[in-house]
């Protein structure tokens, strides 16, 4: 069976789910052309009304699909960069996040976005941000951080399918990753986490792209017999804590790795709900590993110091293993 | 006027003496303390949202604004319903989720009330968005004060819906106020419709307080609307007679921002009692008929806080509902 | 000593800020009349240059308070309500906070954002909203919640001398909270948390209005010989991690209650810190209490069952202290 | 082009010719990986940015946007420490943190470049109401592209700009696209200029690629913004010889978006070949003139390469330093 990279993923969901139902649109910025490759080809196949470019007009377009999805329709809202939604985000969180509890359950908001989201080497502080921190505490909104192609291509169809907002971030670092999807139909649900790799001695909750930094990890580690589980929740909001807390009671031992900042952050978020419902299974305490709280510098070297990687993953680990 | 038949011409009339019916218990109920919440009220404003939703389909749809229970009840909300939304009752619109800042009834087109000003433009644009994807030919009426039309999202959403030529119309209510703030001391021009230019699209002055004027213009703006001919800025000059939020002169005292010579100036030129003239002038309506829709509206809305007071509150338990779908 | 309210001392602060400082200067919708009355009467001893009621635009006003902070002034930016920053997130979160670090450190941004926050009354979902956990993954802000009138003054002046943006979130159903406002040039540094009731048996750490309510159970529990401490961040960024651990480390237990939601929100961000650092002293899971993870809801009822109280801080320190 | 003195016209085209040199090194540096992250550059439009430093002092500030190069050199940024910054390097203009969409020298008050589209609009306008604020006569010139002229930010800066009646000129630099997508598809006005009505302030479209014509109308919007009488909309019609990014052509292919054709005609109205002919035809200024100042800016360059490659990177303890004061 072919290897399938994680731009080709998006694009084959796009091409499945348009195809599916002639309800669904793409609009945002030059997704005629595709600057990253996720809409490729989608203009020849379902023309201008379906596939439509926007004025450089976040919140007009962006609160635009808000108003298309309550009116009938299931639009595929493209934000270019994560840190452009900073430039919508009344139309996120005031709007597409509280109208259907606002107005007592009638609206309905099929509704999904999609965003380049990371550190991708020297793209500099408004360009590399993780930005799915600040839409935690927003109720309403569903959040999709896909790992890998079969992950990314599942989840984007069932957020296409859901009829909330939900909003995918797809790191720019794992464009070029490669595995085999699952042929037919393949939907991942949202709010089931998956056990990457099986393990006894540590749990390591990884998000995103921290998922295969910690699989590196996991197997280094393996050859000193240490045996990390590695689990991705896939989706923060809803969250399976179910998976998570079952690793943590197994392992007794939780590290929670992500790419965005500490404070107020996705793995301060897992961590918290980790070490207050996992409490008596906990040997140490939970680690997080994340970026620095700094704005994301350009220069490689000092984009480097700022980015949680492997080394972090695996102090971590070590640190928490070598407890008494 | 003649041109308009004389259900319509009642219609209109039913329609404003409904709204200044129902805002004035509001702002008499808010008063009273019986209303949690803040409420705007837009008495001396009904004609423009009577005559812009008189111009519409029942599958055309609206967008609205804090000071949007003149619109929604021009298109056809139920007062009662409204009215419980208002007092926080389970039998309200939104289960009391909402309250007056937030009122929907997407069975009738209406998006919702909203307390983000300019919130509605990009919505609105959307929601004509729709109708092109879905292959439909309804409409959408997106309305909005002269204070939102300095919003980014005017700007954002008048560009989409000129490039796209989605079928909308964008109605300014200007009533020459954003808070407390006059317009012109923030807004860099007098009329707002000026700004169509900047889309090349049409944009057109009406006397708000003239229905007649109103709905014909909103009429015409719609129709090209519904042929595919985009986005018309319909502007409004309109004035408000009560305070910005219900209960202001609390805190702010009378003729802070405003004198009362000024309001009693626009009192003069009531929407309604214009209509009233009108229809005496035009001979086809009677005095009795317009009196007999006051007292039928009155006894409406004797019924509708009825139904308001006597409703339960929601259950604590609720407040977990609807979040998602 | 004279009582002075909330909002009172507010404007004090003001006042005493603009007359310090020429190049100080107030902007904001309709800060002139003041609905709220912070700036009241501002306008009668500065003129209309340096208190100006802006256009309904948060993005052009916000921004252009971040513009004239670079410019060699010292902005006073009000955002009416919390909420209505989520139309200028692009000028705070990408501009205000990451100019200084983008720019080597040239960039000064002497910039204070001042907005009410919080449930007060059937204001429903976009005007109840405490907002400030979506900044606290924003490195290059800072972020004050003061509980009362002199807290309110002393880090409000502190905010306004500080060159660096800091936001100050006022919680509305504080405006008619009094006490004494020790006289002169009162300043509360940012950074520094302040013990609000010593006590020995559990802590309390507790965030703007959520103050008032955790002294209100410590004084009930009080006469059930249970001895409550409280403990104030006052400002979330910078945090005082000091003093809030040593007030952990004697009690053994924590809650930490914030009006903020669950997922994401300030309480999170708190507990997960101290479950990490103070793992070794406690005794009991860090319990959080928050407002439920729903949109804040209009009538009464619904946003009484909403919005975290005295009850459920309660509830969390008797369950806390009954363990074992 | 008589009344300009020789000297100023050396400024010019020397200035012009710096940013050439410098964005035509940078495109090949980043082809050659040399450069790490996105780099946009602007050859071909060298005379606005040219045109509206020349007109302005020293103490006068400019904020730019993520097409920058030309904005900052032509303010008088310094082209080793900007080079430096692009390669991310301790010595540029801020010590590696910002690279090529970052840089700002508030010494010359360079208020920045920006990765958001629309960003500098309201960063001008308070730039401006700061000197308002403390009594200064300093102007503020805000560039920024045709894209982002349908930004939100655009509409709320312009119309607080003008009911304050502050000092900026906001200088539109339509380049016919944003990123991939032709202005006119995404755009409701043929002149961005147009919208200048908008907010009732003057609106100018210039001959983006003369830089004469450019100098000229700069400096009269910058003269009446110090006098006090307010904004001035600026548009210069210009075209983008490079694409969007540098490399785009490994992802897009060419043509993709424009013809080969169209660029072609839009470089025979280079600004520097332009500028040459008036110059000979002026007879002020000798061919010999010109080329010693092509001569001279070459080895600058070639200085500011060396400079770049030679400085150490950043120490990574330094990645905790500057996000407070
Ligand atoms: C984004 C946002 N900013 C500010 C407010 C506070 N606010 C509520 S209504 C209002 C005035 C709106 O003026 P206008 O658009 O003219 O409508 P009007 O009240 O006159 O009907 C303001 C500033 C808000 N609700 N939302
Ligand atoms: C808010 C925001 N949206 C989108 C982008 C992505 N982007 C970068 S440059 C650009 C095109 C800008 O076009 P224009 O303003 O005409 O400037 P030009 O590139 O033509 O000089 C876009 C869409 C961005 N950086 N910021
Ligand atoms: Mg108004
Ligand atoms: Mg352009």
């Amino acid at each position: 069976m072919a290897l399938t990279n994680f731009v080709q993923a998006i694009n084959q969901a796009l091409f499945e789910e348009m195809e599916r139902d002639p309800l669904t649109f793409v609009m945002g910025e030059d997704v005629v052309l595709s600057a990253f490759g996720a809409t490729k080809g989608l203009i020849d196949k379902f023309g201008p009304k379906r596939v439509r470019n926007t004025p450089i007009a976040e919140a007009g377009f962006v609160g635009a699909a808000v108003g298309a999805a309550m009116a009938g329709t299931r639009p595929i809202c493209e934000v270019e960069f994560a840190s452009f939604f900073y430039c919508a985000f009344d139309q996120v969180c005031n709007q597409a996040a509280k109208l259907r509890y606002m107005s007592g359950g009638q609206a309905r908001l099929p509704l999904t976005f999609r965003c380049v989201f990371g550190a991708m080497g020297g793209a500099a502080a408004q360009h590399s941000e993780t930005v799915y921190a600040q839409f935690l505490s927003v109720p309403g909104l569903k959040i999709a951080v896909p790992s890998g192609p079969a992950d990314v291509k599942g989840l984007l169809k069932s957020a296409i399918r859901d009829d909330n907002p939900v909003i995918v971030f797809e790191h720019g670092a794992l464009g070029r990753l490669r595995e085999e999807i699952p042929a037919g139909d393949y939907l991942v649900p949202l709010g089931k986490a998956a056990v990457k790799r099986p393990g006894d001695n540590v749990t390591v909750v990884a998000i995103g792209a921290m998922v295969p930094k910690a699989l590196k990890v996991a197997d280094k580690l393996a050859k000193e017999n240490v045996s990390v589980e590695v689990v991705d929740p896939r989706t923060l909001i809803p969250l399976d804590e179910e998976t998570i807390l079952a690793s943590v009671e197994k392992t007794n031992r939780a590290v929670v790795a992500d790419e965005g900042h500490l404070r107020g952050g996705a793995a301060t978020d897992l961590a918290a709900m980790i070490a207050e419902k996992g409490f008596d299974f906990l040997d140490g305490p939970v680690r997080r590993v994340t970026s620095l709280d700094v704005p994301i510098p350009f220069s490689p070297p000092l984009e480097k110091a700022a980015i949680a990687d492997e080394a972090r993953i695996e102090a971590a680990i070590r640190e928490l293993v070598g407890r008494r | 006027m003649e041109q308009l038949g004389k259900e319509l011409l009642l219609d209109l009339y039913h329609t404003m003496v409904r709204i200044r019916a129902f805002e004035s218990r509001v702002r008499d109920l808010a008063m009273a303390n019986e209303i949690p919440g803040f409420v705007h009220v837009s008495i001396g404003e009904e004609a423009s949202a009577t005559g812009v939703c008189a111009a519409m389909r029942p599958t055309d749809r609206i967008t609205s604004t804090h000071r949007g229970h003149g619109h929604l009840i021009a298109k056809g909300g139920r007062v009662a319903q409204m009215m419980a939304e208002i007092y926080g009752k389970r039998t309200g619109y939104c289960k009391g989720k909402g309250g007056s800042m937030h009122i929907v009834d997407f069975s009738l087109g209406i998006l919702g009330a909203n307390g983000i000003v300019g919130a509605g433009l990009p919505i609105a644009t959307g929601s004509a968005l729709a109708a092109v994807i879905a292959g439909r030919d309804d409409v959408t009426a997106c309305f909005f004060g002269d204070g939102a039309s300095n919003e980014g999202t005017f700007h954002e959403s008048l560009n989409l819906a000129a490039v796209w030529k989605l079928p909308v119309v964008f109605v300014c209510e200007n009533n020459g106020f954003g808070e407390f703030t006059p317009m012109q001391t923030v807004t860099s021009v007098q009329d707002i419709a000026v700004r169509a230019k900047a889309y090349d699209i049409p944009g057109l002055i009406v006397d708000g307080n003239d229905v007649v004027e109103v709905y014909r213009n909103a009429s015409e703006a719609i129709a090209r609307a519904r042929a595919g001919e985009g986005p018309t800025l319909l502007e409004c000059k309109t004035y408000r007679w009560e305070g910005h939020v219900v209960g202001e002169q609390a805190f702010l005292g009378t003729g802070a921002y405003r004198s009362e010579q000024e309001v009693e100036e626009w009192k003069k030129r009531c929407p309604l009692i214009r209509f009233e003239k009108f229809a005496a002038e035009s001979g086809k309506i009677s005095a009795q008929e317009l009196k007999k829709i006051r007292e039928e509206t009155e006894a409406e809305l004797e019924a509708a806080v009825k139904f308001a007071r006597e409703s339960p509150l929601p259950d604590p338990s609720e407040v977990t509902d609807d979040v998602y779908q």
